[in-house]
């Protein structure tokens, strides 16, 4: 069987050759195999060189400075790191916490682990297509509000939040803001040294980096304090222990220059093939895009089809490999809950897929998507009883 | 490395009467006899539409939408009911369909409900 | 300059070529670069089926079950996850807590961090050779005791502790026992189907695989529950949350594979070579091994050198890549915790280091390093003022 | 992947003293005058041996137990010393030591020690 067409680059993406490559430096005898903690040699401390130039790296993309990057094993521990740590240490300021029904489960998660602990959540539902209105912020906040989480790029719709505007807000009124930026760094701009954001998540696999690393951004102006996740050595400025996977390190690094370095150029191409892809699907008939269509990251598109129903989609779709909703939640078969807070119908949301494109994908890749698509959502409506 | 189909929850004979299903109809004439079971909500909705005469069925079609399942459930349950008389589909068995098609375990009530939707079509007939 | 001698196998191993190999195939678009947890389409299914491959063979070197492996990103998040995970889940049980004072640093701040939770926390203080006597363990336990924590192999001294014999004591006094065994899995004989360990942790890059993957096994019968640290998407049965890295995961897989397979062989080739080494260093007199020559990992060796300055001999040494102290405090200047835990002065703690051999270390290693200390070593005395 | 020696805390001239210390003694004669200063917990211990005539260091000697900075800055003071008046020596600018030997700042200690060890030496004649 020929593999499908990768249309699921917000799942993860491969990683780029040139950062394949870079990895392969960091692994074997012939490599720089040390542990960058083991000061006393050499070969630890020129792993530790590599691990610092690589914190530039992502800090340079990021608009920060190198210090105020922490590795982590990925956005998921990021965000836990972030909203606990947050919440841990400034508990005598406040236990209230404001985040949105559309935010990835790894800070839902988290909130509801928060909340099991005394603290209490305001779930804000983000206005129709998908975005949160800094006005809602405004308005669910408290005296004793100490944190305000608000992602960037929605990972199942692709929208971008106004987090410049939530993060002025927050800063007028002195609640730490944290934003998770997994689906956003390398693919829309981020420049902290404008942006008012105290804590930001980001992931290297989704930006043609390895799996299981991330980092955390924490604001050094205003300086921000966290209670640690993972005690151990202090590693990270005491902020996340355990010995730094140096490879890992500097694929994300390569990652991040690499992102870049092609966020313009890329951009714009990969804007062109949702384009046309969109335009291709649409004229099934009975489609509807979820989340705003202008306000979005470029590869990311999110659409529902009438008259047809989820898992049968999938599978007449199966020589596209597309995504039901979230990847961390398409392994349980309910509905999107991310389409559900917009307001969609169950069946809908149900029969919905997302195609995300990404700096692998063709023309020819989108000719064949909407071929399928075109062919298998008109057969399926045939079979249909409404 | 190679790209390997791993433990896909399809039969080969659900993904058969899914590409290609059997006796898809449009409609359902007057005369015959249609009955119908499952919602959007519940995730299924199955028709049926059988031609019958001297409580024979003579031609069976169907709609659905639902899972794979449901369709091939439906699908194949239009092949094995033509030629049977309706006192037969009144009393089939569920057990011999769902390892027929090999469903798994938590497929079992896409075969519930096209039995819900042939009671139905056969509802007002005698026994 | 040419490299030096590596002989910090305890701090961080290279990777195996073989399992190098092995990373490749899941990064680049040409192999099995996809989200695990895309079930969805088949490219994420072909992921999962890696993950779990690999999950066996970590079990099958553990004599586990595949059920009870949970991937983390190293022993630090390991140890993490077991000690606050239960103690934060049995918290009605009780308190208090029983580890010893030669436990790595994961161990110890994590035990910190609980203490200023509330926990109690008694540390045992090893006798003479570093070996925590079970009847110390059996002393200090109370009714409100509700786990034991007591790592396998020291990552400082490399003495093996009777882990069966404390497993077998906590168990019959129904109190949780957690092991590390960053130090010992794939040099030390362990099997869990016979030795009653309820939570163990193990490391992927101090057995030739990757840096930033490790494992927790979580026993199953009886069933050990815990209070996961990172929440988000429910991936690994709940306990451990975050996209699983599938190069690591199958890095991992792999290494612990060749490790059980050479584990014998290996071992006898490593306690050899560091006979040789002790035998060689040894004849420059005023040298004491730290910690029981006998129970100990097969390629460790712990020497303090009367009458030399631990900085002076570290910089003296350089040609050889050793440690002084374990490789997470090493960047510190103080002596080791553990030597002076074991009754060292703190100038014979400084002025110890530690020589780890690993797969790639070979008899000319071991020529240069005998050569290289008995000629410093015999300098720096001539220098020394008493 | 090259290997290059990154930031390391020691000096050329450190490392050159630490190599080849100058005037090392094993011993100090009666006629000598000798001075030490720190101890083993301190984490460094300095003596010095001068061979004074007519308030002139003719000779300077040294051992020392401590990092390589100790060992540098009390070799290097052997040679610095030599000729020198001994209130030459009760003066001297530890600034410029710590420069020319390129210290970090969180080794100066090293520089002091000596001194002390040197005064030690020198305390009995007048000035
Ligand atoms: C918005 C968002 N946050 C967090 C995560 C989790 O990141 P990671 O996979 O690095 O744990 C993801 C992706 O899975 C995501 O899309
Ligand atoms: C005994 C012991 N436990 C835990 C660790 C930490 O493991 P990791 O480096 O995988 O976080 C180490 C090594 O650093 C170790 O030697």
């Amino acid at each position: 069987m020929k593999p499908p067409v990768y249309m699921d680059y917000a799942a993860t993406t491969p990683v780029d050759p040139r950062v394949a490559e870079t990895m392969m430096r960091f692994l074997t005898m012939d490599g720089v195999y040390a542990n960058p903690a083991s000061s006393s040699h050499v070969l630890g401390r020129t792993a530790r060189g590599y691990v610092e130039a690589a914190r530039n790296q992502v800090a340079a993309l990021l608009g920060a400075t190198a210090r105020e990057i922490v590795w982590t094993s990925g956005a998921t521990e990021s965000n836990n790191l972030a909203i606990k740590g947050a919440a841990h240490f400034y508990a005598d300021k406040g236990r209230h916490i404001i985040t949105s029904r559309t935010e990835h489960k790894a800070v839902l998660d988290t909130c509801k682990q928060l909340e099991s602990e005394g603290c209490e959540v305001t779930y804000l539902v983000p206005v129709k297509d998908g975005i949160v209105d800094p006005q809602q912020v405004a308005d669910a906040m408290r005296d004793d509000t100490v944190l305000v989480s608000v992602m960037h790029v929605n990972n199942e719709i692709g929208v971008i939040q106004d987090v410049a505007e939530i993060g002025q807000l927050c800063r007028s009124r002195n609640v730490l803001f944290h934003c998770d930026a997994a689906q956003s760094a390398g693919k829309v701009e981020i420049d902290l040294s404008r942006m008012p954001v105290d804590l930001m998540s980001v992931s290297g696999h989704k930006v043609y980096g390895p799996k299981g690393i991330g980092a955390l951004y924490v604001c050094n102006e205003p300086c921000v304090h966290l209670q640690p996740l993972i005690h151990g050595g202090g590693h990270e400025r005491g902020l996340r222990s355990g010995t730094l996977a140096t490879h890992q390190i500097a694929g994300m690094g390569e990652a991040f220059r690499i992102a870049g370095e092609e966020i313009d150029a890329e951009g714009q191409r990969l804007r062109a093939l949702r384009e046309k892809l969109w335009n291709g699907i649409a004229t099934v008939g009975g489609v509807q895009c979820n989340g705003c269509l202008q306000t979005r990251a470029p590869g990311m598109l999110n659409v529902c089809f009438e008259g047809v129903e989820g898992e049968s989609l999938l599978f007449a779709l199966r020589q596209l490999a597309v995504s039901s909703g979230s990847a961390c939640t398409s392994s349980t078969n309910e509905g999107s809950y991310v389409l559900r807070a917009l307001g969609r119908p169950d069946h809908l949301a149900q029969s919905s897929i997302r195609m995300s494109l990404g700096r692998f994908s063709t023309d020819q890749d989108v000719d064949v998507a909407i071929e399928v698509i075109r062919e298998q959502v008109t057969r399926l409506r045939t079979i249909a009883v409404c | 490395m190679g790209i390997e189909e791993r433990q896909m929850n399809y039969s080969n004979i659900v993904i058969d009467h899914f590409e290609k299903p059997r006796n898809v109809i449009e409609g359902c004439d007057e005369s015959a006899l249609s009955g119908r079971a499952g919602s959007k909500s519940a995730g299924m909705l199955v028709e049926f539409c059988l031609d019958v005469s001297d409580g024979v069925i003579e031609h069976a079609g169907f709609r659905a939408w639902g899972c794979p399942h449901t369709i091939a459930v439906a699908s194949w349950l239009t092949e094995e009911i033509t030629g049977k008389g309706i006192n037969e589909v009144q009393s089939l068995d569920l057990d011999m369909i769902a390892s027929q098609l090999e469903l798994p375990a938590e497929k079992w009530n896409c075969v519930l409900m096209a039995e819900d939707a042939l009671r139905d079509a056969t509802k007002g007939t005698s026994h």
